[in-house]
């Protein structure tokens, strides 16, 4: 028993390493790929000098945040100021503990799950971090004793709730189609079609609230430059500002991976191993997303809540009728 | 006739126009097209230390101090430039120079505050102090970038290769007497016996 | 008191005042160039004009030329008028050079803000330029006149305000030239005033040439130490230096205008030789060092010999700051009552002439001007006290009479009456005066007591020669409306004074309004008398520190050797001392002989207050923060390339600092209005007069009026006299008055002459004299017989002057 | 012809001498007024006459008088203003050479009214021969004891000196006359106060014209009446002396009755335009008056009737033209004339004619641009503003020039240049 | 410091040596003596003293600054003010020739013209050997003699080319015949 349980720890421990290593790899090149695609969208070359392509560029932006001063404003909240970034990275990391990242594998005659923890309650997981993530956002801009910081954490607090309703919502005919909230589940139950074909409103729906769940463009209000300076992290350096960069290019990724689990048959794939299937289908999602940023212009304040609550969270309701009739139907 | 209310006080701005989803649609994909054709084309990137492209006439990058046609110092320290600064990074002394000439007895410019705004150039009445398109002038120690009379003298006309202040600005200067400045009449006599 | 609307705004003004003035009171600044508030309107430039809309005149005219009338309405923005504004400026710009980047006036040129204001911008005009050529016009003011817009302000400013006759306009039509008839320095010593008043830049200031721009300045409020009446002036600093004096009006003492002396002097705060670093026995130390060891050092012989071993030395050039904490010095530690001044036959003059004073006697400057006779007894406006013979200009002009009774040959730049009178005579000249005022009318009322004094006076009062035109004159001063007194303070005897407060007095009671007038020997004597300065004489004090009983001298501003006659006694004197500290801001002979010397900042870095001759309190403002100026610090072609922290030479502090460290340790300058509350009656204000005592009518004693001169009537008095320039300590610095200052001289009656054997144009070298001192000899038969008449020059050999004159008087 | 009054015995080469003058009846009317004549009734019969003064500015000689306060202080002065130096202007000088005791005469009536003293006579010093004439007459004048100490044994003291002036047009100035005598510089200087309040060293101050004063004798002699009755228009009063010069046959000084037409004047006493040539236009005062064209060559020659066509009689020197004279270039001569003579003092008459001429240069030398006439009219405006009545005089011929030969302007303009050297 | 620079600044004056008789000074003296305001004669001396010298010089000008008690710069005030005061030096023999309307209209362009050619000089200049000096000057009040000039202010009019000839060989013959003296 002890033995299993040691064994136990040792497969979890070497899946840790690997996804957060993963992860943390894939933040530092997402970085590079946006920076390059979204050059090449605007005519441009994108980072060449450090390395081949400026394939060392995301090492020289570490070492560079890593050696930077970091300052703390005057008059700020210390302990949340430094606290928030780190709120911001670890959510983001710790939602990707449930998504299953390839079939049960088989070794020894054990059957490993490739997924950190098969919650049964995968999904009520994910938002609960992805609520917790704003208050990086939050306590992060109001910590800062910065006006531009404020409106940014309040903007981002004021989006997050707006748009974690579209997203669950957009999530429920998953869960009525799959059975279950358990993620393994849900890849599972795409053994035939992916739901994105059964549900093509609810991926709609489910896509654009995860970009504003990341701030992205055109959902980056809290940061919006022009406006707010940098929004919450205006009076963050060094590698604090670097753990919410980390935060949310890792969002980034969590949101490809949810996407991918939750329409796009997880890592299911024909020839190629799964992982790479997972992988593939997180870059292409990272892809989409910064086309979207390297061509729509940011949205007014109102016109972001007008999305979410009069289209998003109706649209989100009557596919959910929608879909309960269909399902009583079939 | 009565008249509408709101239209006695101005023009009220037409209302927002409608756009049909249709439209929207329409936009949103020649948006995306309009990115996704820029990534085939090739980048318009130059690669700036490989290649150097030669900037027009009137970009403005490093002041210089030009010199009259005759091949004298232009500036004459009149301190316009100075008062102009939005910066102050000009500072200056004036001294009656030889032959009676105004000039700049030190001139000095600190490129490490200077934002190159042009301004100093639109205010020099002498064409003295010009902007010029060579912007490669950075210098790792901070007071390197304090420029002094010397470095910034030249020995040209700069942009404008005709003017020549002392020739138009009727004071006697060695050489240049009284009314022998363009545009003058000889130096009255009072005495004259003419009427 | 005509009531007129202008541009809408009804303004209330006195009869005569003209519609420019009046739109003046209203804060509308109607364009100028030929009118000025000081000399007038005559209409020459045509830019004042204005709309007249209703009233007895109608359409455009000038503002400048029309007196305000009940009722008028005039519109400063008629269009007509503007029109006419806008093309009188084009055409005053037709001939104007290009030379605005080179010209000195650039940045404060009235002709500059109208043309920019007035819209023109480009020359229609399509002939040549008229050029003129240009005059040196001495060390003060540079000529350029091309730029001349023919507003005829120099002409009427230099002949008629102040009536000199070398400048002024010749030619015709566009010819008119304004200038001298040959190249040559400006006798006016007004002339600085021609860059002030010239509204675009034909004068500008010669020194200042060059210097900087209006809007680099550093500009504050200041007054004028270089005589006693304390004018107002603007001073101009850049890089830590003063480059410029400029007039600021004060409706009370200079007006618009102040003399050349106050415009030029300002060379010796930042002169190569200023001591800017503390020494202590000739070396250079720390401040902190050598204030220490100043304290230290008192302290030690304080407790050898008591604080009566220790004596202070004021001077009456310091601000009351210093003069204050000197007086606080002496009362807190009990060390011996600060002296103010090492003459002590001027302190004994200003100390009765001070005392004579109160508070209904006393007129301001620009009083005199609105005076119709003006007595001056022992006065020598233009070398004393320059702005007062303007202020007689101006009384001529309108028809004054002006009576000198003086042993000099005064001149003034107007017509006035001489009398020339030996300087032991003057007491017994007023006392001719009031007899005269006294005698023949009796429109006077004198009570019996009165009466036996009066007969007394004449019986004692003895004969000399100007008497009967004395007694004229004092007949004349009856009759009198607005007379005023003025009496110097360096020449008369101590009777003197109080003999003119009597006349006055008397004259007071026939007439609308008169009053006295003291030009004092230095800047601050007002205020070292009313800190109870002026009682300290300085020969008990020399008197001392001879007989051992002074073993330390604190010396603060003030160079002994330049003051006291015998050089000589006084150095041998210093040279007992145990201890000299020496506080000054300037080189001189007693700092090279300080024990410890302490360097101080001057009026442009400490500011201070000062009481001028008639006890007015003024404020200087500091200007700069002190420190060698940048043009001094970097050597060669540039100001220095590398940070520092301190400012080099900047270690002066302000003089009351020194003193105050001694007394209190403050650190704050001391508010001297309660100090002269304390040692005056009431409170007094800026800018205002301090409270003198209420006037008393007693009689002076007249023994000393019938006694004559004490010496031998045939002999020779010497008379050291304030020159305009090269006497006052500061100012004699500036190396451009230096060139200025005439050759050193004596001036003699041509009687006298005769009897020493003197030819005009002989120069007499004094023997034994170090530095060796040549004199020339001038005759002047305006001068009493029996005077010889040198100037007080800074830094000639007094002792050898009067010894070779004594040395005549014993042949 | 004409009734002569001034040149009744104006003899050809010489003067009439104090001996003929004294004969004719001379100084009877100065011995009638010191014998006991009232000095107001005397003022009030030169009022009644109406006589204008004949220097150009047509003030009421009588009204002048009046001004002198009765309490004023002495000493008083009188000026007469020989200066005659507005061009085509030479009947002072005419006047001088033929009857100078009427002058003289006058003058000492004038000095009686209101007491003065002094007398000066300003004369230019072109004037010379007329200056020595004076000098000599007033000395025989002395010496018969018309002038000098307690004039036939009254209390009235009079004697007059003729002061040379250095010559300069603006001298003729009433201010600038006084300045001038004062030995300063002669800018015009301001009135108020005037000369008669404050006049030379700041004392009341009578100043008149030569002829203004000359017809003094003759009115007291004769009578206001006779006086008014000379002239031929209601409103006029007395004769005139004409200067007429330029393009007539015989160029000359007239004594004419006012309101005599200028055709009149032209044909009877010129003989006539020179060689027949039509009348184009002239000046009928002087420089500083307006050109008349050839619709007004039958205008009466009186005060009232110029200054109904906008003009002014000014000294009545009348510059005729023929149609072979450029105006232009005429005015660009006047205008040299006045850019010349300005004395500098204000700003729109030193600048302004100078730049007129140069203008008017430009226009004659085929120079001018488009906006000529612009520039001159605004420049004109302003020069109104100048500080005395030189610069309005100045610009009188340039503005009647744009008024009156307008057309003549434009061909300028047109053709680049003088019609008339092109022909 | 800048030097004043230019012709009349530079040009040599002659020394203070006076020709002027010791008669005319006193006459002077006494015709100032009898005047109240000494001022008012200025005209009048300095057109003595021109008149002995041809022209005002600035040792005659400090002369008459010095009779008139007025300082030199205010004698120049005056001096080059009028037309008829000469500030430099001139001919024995001035001739100013009246350029005003009415001798234009006569033709006073053309004697000008024969002047400029007979005496080789122009405007304001003086002829080599010292006789004649050509000035213009404005109406000279002999407009019934148009075109006049005055030499030495003496008048001459109506002119032709050929009795200018006559004039100058007049004045020509005068100066031959009495040398020195032009007065």
């Amino acid at each position: 028993m002890v033995l299993d349980w040691l064994l136990g720890m040792i497969v979890l421990l070497v899946k840790l390493g690997l996804i957060l290593g993963a992860l943390l790899f894939g933040a530092a090149y997402l970085v590079w790929a946006e920076r390059k695609f979204l050059a090449r969208l605007q005519i441009r070359l994108g980072p060449n000098r450090a390395g081949k392509f400026g394939l060392l560029q995301p090492i020289a932006d570490a070492m560079k945040m890593l050696t930077k001063e970091d300052l703390v404003p005057d008059g700020a909240d210390t302990f949340v100021f430094k606290l928030a970034p780190v709120v911001v990275a670890v959510t983001a990391m710790l939602m990707f503990a449930v998504v299953p990242v390839a079939p049960d594998l088989v070794l020894f005659g054990r059957s490993i799950p490739m997924v950190i923890a098969d919650l049964n309650v995968g999904l009520l997981f994910i938002f609960a971090l992805s609520s917790l993530g704003v208050y990086g956002v939050a306590l992060g801009g109001w910590a800062s004793n910065s006006k531009f910081a404020l409106l940014g954490g309040i903007r981002g607090a004021a989006q997050m709730i707006s748009y974690e309703l579209a997203l669950g919502l957009s999530l429920v005919p998953v869960v009525m189609l799959a059975g279950s909230m358990s993620l393994t589940e849900i890849v599972a139950a795409q053994e035939r079609v992916p739901f994105i074909i059964l549900q093509p409103i609810s991926f709609a729906i489910f896509v654009i609230s995860a970009m504003a769940e990341s701030k992205r463009i055109p959902f980056d209000l809290p940061e919006a430059e022009n406006e707010l300076g940098a929004g919450f992290h205006t009076e963050y350096s060094g590698m604090r500002f670097g753990l919410f960069f980390i935060g949310e290019y890792v969002h980034i990724q969590v949101l490809g991976a949810l996407t991918a689990v939750f329409f796009l048959g997880g890592w299911r794939g024909p020839l190629l191993p799964p992982v790479i299937w997972l992988v593939l289908k997180i870059i292409f999602v990272a892809l989409i997303m910064i086309w979207i940023r390297g061509t729509l212009p940011r949205l007014r304040y109102d016109q972001l809540m007008a999305l979410g609550w009069k289209v998003l969270i109706p649209a989100a309701l009557v596919n959910i009728v929608l879909t309960g009739v269909l399902i009583l139907l079939v | 006739m009565t008249q509408d209310p709101s239209q006695l006080k101005g023009k009220s701005l037409p209302p927002p126009r409608e756009t049909s989803g249709a439209e929207a649609l329409k936009a949103l994909v020649t948006g995306f097209a309009t990115t996704l054709k820029h990534l085939g084309r090739r980048p318009i990137t130059e690669q700036y230390p490989e290649e150097k492209r030669e900037l027009p006439a009137r970009s403005r990058a490093r002041i210089i101090l030009t010199r009259d046609p005759d091949g004298a110092e232009r500036c004459v320290a009149c301190y316009l430039c100075s008062a102009v600064c939005p910066v102050s990074c000009i500072s200056m002394q004036s001294i009656e120079g030889q032959g009676g000439r105004r000039m700049a007895a030190w001139f000095r410019i600190n490129f490490g505050r200077c934002i190159y705004c042009g301004l100093c150039e639109e205010a020099c009445p002498t064409s003295a102090i010009q902007l010029t398109p060579d912007y490669e002038h950075c210098q790792r120690a901070i007071l390197k970038s304090v420029y002094e009379k010397e470095d910034l003298l030249v020995d040209h006309c700069g942009k404008d290769p005709d003017y020549n202040f002392y020739r138009h600005a009727g004071v006697a200067t060695e050489g240049l007497d009284k009314g022998r400045h363009e545009k003058e009449a000889p130096p009255v006599n009072v005495r004259s016996n003419m009427p | 008191m005509p009531t007129l609307t202008i541009d809408n705004r009804p303004v209330t003004v006195p009869d005569g005042t003209k519609v420019i003035t009046a739109a003046e009171q209203l804060g509308i600044m109607i364009p100028r160039f030929c009118y000025h508030p000081a000399l007038g309107s005559v209409g020459a430039c045509r830019v004042c004009a204005v709309g007249f809309k209703e009233g007895p005149i109608k359409g455009v005219e000038m503002s400048c030329m029309v007196d305000a009338q009940e009722g008028m309405v005039v519109a400063t923005d008629d269009p007509d008028a503007v029109d006419l504004r806008k093309h009188v400026i084009e055409l005053l710009m037709l001939h104007h050079p290009h030379d605005c980047p080179v010209c000195d006036e650039g940045g404060h040129c009235l002709l500059q803000d109208m043309t920019i204001s007035g819209g023109h911008g480009r020359r229609r005009y399509a002939g040549a330029k008229r050029t003129h050529l240009d005059q040196d016009l001495g060390p003060l003011v540079q000529h350029e006149m091309n730029r001349c817009i023919q507003c005829y302000r120099c002409s009427r400013f230099y002949q008629q305000f102040c009536g000199y006759r070398d400048l002024g306009v010749t030619g015709i039509g566009t010819r008119v030239y304004f200038g001298r008839s040959e190249p040559g320095t400006l006798e006016s010593p007004f002339s600085g005033n021609l860059t002030d008043i010239c509204p675009t830049g034909v004068y500008t200031d010669k020194p200042s040439r060059f210097y900087g721009r209006r809007w680099d300045y550093e500009r504050a409020p200041s007054v004028c130490i270089h005589c006693s009446l304390g004018c107002s002036l603007t001073v101009s600093a850049r890089y830590r230096k003063a480059v410029r004096h400029e007039a600021r009006f004060n409706a009370q003492v200079n007006g618009h205008f102040i003399c050349d002396r106050g415009r030029y002097a300002y060379a010796y705060a930042s002169q190569p030789e200023r001591p800017r670093d503390a020494l202590i026995a000739g070396r250079p130390a720390t401040l902190a060092q050598a204030a220490t060891q100043m304290s230290e050092r008192l302290a030690a012989i304080e407790k050898g010999t008591g604080p009566d071993g220790i004596a202070l030395m004021g001077s009456a050039r310091s601000s009351l700051e210093t003069q204050a904490l000197l007086a606080r010095l002496h009362s807190e530690k009990g060390w011996r009552t600060p002296c103010f001044s090492a003459d002590d036959a001027a302190t004994r003059v200003v100390s009765s002439a001070l005392n004579t004073l109160n508070a209904t006697n006393t007129i301001a400057l620009t009083e005199i001007e609105g005076a119709d006779t003006v007595l001056l007894v022992g006065a020598d406006p233009i070398g004393e006290a320059p702005m007062l013979a303007l202020a007689l200009r101006q009384a001529q002009r309108d028809g004054s009479r002006i009576i000198t009774v003086d042993p000099r040959p005064v001149t003034l730049p107007c017509a006035h009456d001489h009398i020339a009178v030996s300087g032991d005579d003057l007491a017994t000249a007023v006392a001719h005066l009031i007899i005269g005022a006294l005698e023949p009318s009796r429109e006077i009322a004198l009570d019996a007591d009165q009466q036996d004094r009066f007969k007394t006076l004449k019986q004692e009062t003895r004969d000399i020669p100007a008497a009967a035109e004395l007694r004229a004159i004092g007949h004349a001063l009856t009759t009198a409306w607005r007379p005023a007194f003025v009496c110097g303070t360096t020449v008369p005897d101590p009777d003197v004074p109080p003999l003119m407060g009597l006349l006055q007095a008397l004259v007071q009671t026939s007439c609308m309004w008169s009053g006295l007038f003291f030009p004092l020997p230095g800047a601050n004597t007002f205020g070292a008398h009313c800190l109870g300065g002026s009682d300290a004489l300085f020969e008990p004090l020399l008197a001392a520190v001879e007989a051992g009983q002074v073993k330390a001298l604190v010396v603060v501003e003030n160079d002994l050797f330049s003051e006291y006659p015998d050089q000589q006694r006084l150095a041998a004197a210093l040279e007992s001392l145990e201890l000299l500290v020496v506080m000054d801001c300037v080189p001189s002979a007693i700092t090279a002989r300080a024990d410890i010397f302490l360097p101080t900042q001057t009026i442009y870095e400490a500011g201070g207050h000062y009481l001028n001759n008639e006890g007015r309190l003024q404020v200087a403002t500091p200007v700069i923060a002190g420190g060698l100026s940048i043009m001094d610090t970097g050597g060669g072609n540039h100001p220095p390339r590398e940070f520092r922290e301190d400012i080099p030479g900047g270690t002066p502090r302000p003089a009351w600092q020194y003193v105050a460290g001694l007394a209190t340790g403050e650190t704050d300058p001391p508010d001297v209005k309660p100090l002269l509350d304390e040692a005056l009656t009431a409170g007094v204000a800026d800018g205002e007069r301090v409270s003198l005592p209420s006037a008393s009518r007693e009689w002076p004693s007249i023994e000393r009026i019938g006694a004559g001169p004490e010496g031998d009537a045939g002999g020779l008095t010497l008379i050291e006299s304030a020159a305009t320039f090269g006497s006052e300590p500061l100012a004699a610095f500036s190396t451009v008055l230096a060139e200025l200052t005439p050759l050193f001289g004596v001036t003699v009656h041509s009687e006298t002459a005769q009897r020493l054997g003197w030819r005009a144009g002989d120069r007499i070298v004094i023997p034994d004299s170090a530095p060796a001192l040549e004199v020339v000899v001038t005759l002047d038969d305006r001068a009493a017989p029996g005077v010889l008449l040198v100037p007080r020059r800074i830094g000639i050999d007094r002792t050898a002057l009067r010894r070779y004159m004594a040395h005549l008087l014993a042949e | 012809m004409y009734p002569q009054v001034l040149f009744q015995h104006r003899k050809p080469d010489r003067i009439n001498t104090f001996a003929e003058y004294r004969e004719q009846g001379g100084y009877s009317a100065l011995s009638d007024v010191i014998a006991g004549a009232d000095p107001a009734a005397v003022i009030a019969t030169i009022d009644d006459a109406q006589l204008l003064g004949r220097g150009g500015a047509g003030f009421p000689a009588g009204r002048k008088l009046m001004t002198v306060a009765q309490d004023a202080p002495h000493p008083r002065y009188l000026i007469c203003n020989a200066d005659e130096m507005e061009p085509g202007t030479f009947k002072d000088r005419v006047l001088l050479h033929a009857d100078p005791h009427l002058l003289i005469e006058g003058m000492a009536i004038v000095a009686y009214t209101v007491r003065a003293r002094h007398g000066i006579i300003f004369i230019r010093p072109e004037y010379e021969n007329a200056a020595r004439i004076l000098e000599r007459e007033i000395r025989l004048a002395r010496e018969a004891g018309f002038l000098g100490e307690k004039i036939h044994d009254s209390d009235f003291s009079f004697e007059i000196v003729v002061h040379r002036s250095g010559g300069r047009y603006i001298c003729g100035e009433v201010t600038a006359l006084i300045s001038a005598l004062e030995g300063c510089r002669p800018n015009p200087r301001k009135a108020p106060p005037y000369p008669t309040d404050k006049g030379l060293w700041q004392q009341p101050t009578v100043l008149n014209n030569v002829e203004t004063l000359a017809y003094v004798p003759l009115i007291v002699r004769h009578g206001a009446q006779w006086f008014r009755d000379l002239a031929l228009t209601e409103s006029a009063a007395g004769t005139k002396l004409f200067s007429i010069s330029g393009h007539v046959n015989k160029p000359g000084c007239y004594e004419v009755p006012l309101g005599v037409p200028l055709s009149e004047m032209i044909e009877n006493c010129c003989g006539g335009m020179r060689d027949g040539r039509p009348f184009k236009g002239c000046l009928p005062g002087g420089a500083s008056t307006g050109f008349l064209s050839a619709e007004h060559y039958h205008i009466p020659m009186d005060y009232e009737s110029l200054k109904a066509v906008g003009n002014r009689l000014g000294t009545g020197a009348v510059m005729v033209f023929d149609d072979t004279t450029c105006m232009v270039a005429a005015t660009l001569n006047l205008t040299n004339f006045f850019a010349r003579e300005s004395c500098g003092w204000c700003t729109p008459c030193r600048e302004g004619f100078p730049y007129l001429k140069d203008l008017l240069y430009r226009l004659e030398n085929g120079m001018a641009d488009g906006d000529w006439i612009g520039q001159v009219e605004t420049l004109c405006g302003h020069l109104y503003k100048a500080y005395c009545a030189f610069a309005p005089g100045g610009v009188a011929p340039i503005e009647s020039l744009l008024a009156n030969f307008g057309e003549e302007v434009q061909a300028h303009i047109d053709l680049g240049g003088c019609p008339m050297q092109r022909q | 410091m800048l030097r004043p620079r230019g012709a009349f600044f530079e040009r040599t004056i002659e020394p203070l040596e006076l020709h002027v008789s010791e008669a005319l000074i006193e006459k002077l003296k006494n015709e100032i003596a009898a005047v109240e305001h000494p001022r008012e004669l200025a005209v009048d001396v300095m057109m003595a003293l021109q008149d002995h010298h041809g022209y005002l010089s600035d040792a005659a000008r400090d002369q008459a600054a010095e009779l008139l008690g007025m300082s030199a710069l205010e004698v120049d005030e005056l001096a080059t003010f009028y037309t008829f005061i000469f500030r430099e030096p001139v001919g024995r023999y001035v001739i100013h020739v009246c350029d005003s309307l009415i001798c234009w209209m006569a033709g006073e362009e053309n004697i000008v013209d024969h002047l400029r050619q007979q005496l080789q000089i122009d405007f304001g200049q003086t002829t080599a050997d010292g006789l004649f000096t050509l000035l213009p000057v404005c109406c000279i009040g002999y407009c019934d003699r148009a075109p006049a000039i005055l030499v030495n202010r003496r008048v001459h009019g109506p002119l032709t080319n050929s009795r200018l000839d006559e004039l100058l060989q007049k004045y020509r013959a005068e100066a031959a015949e009495k040398p020195g003296s032009n007065v």
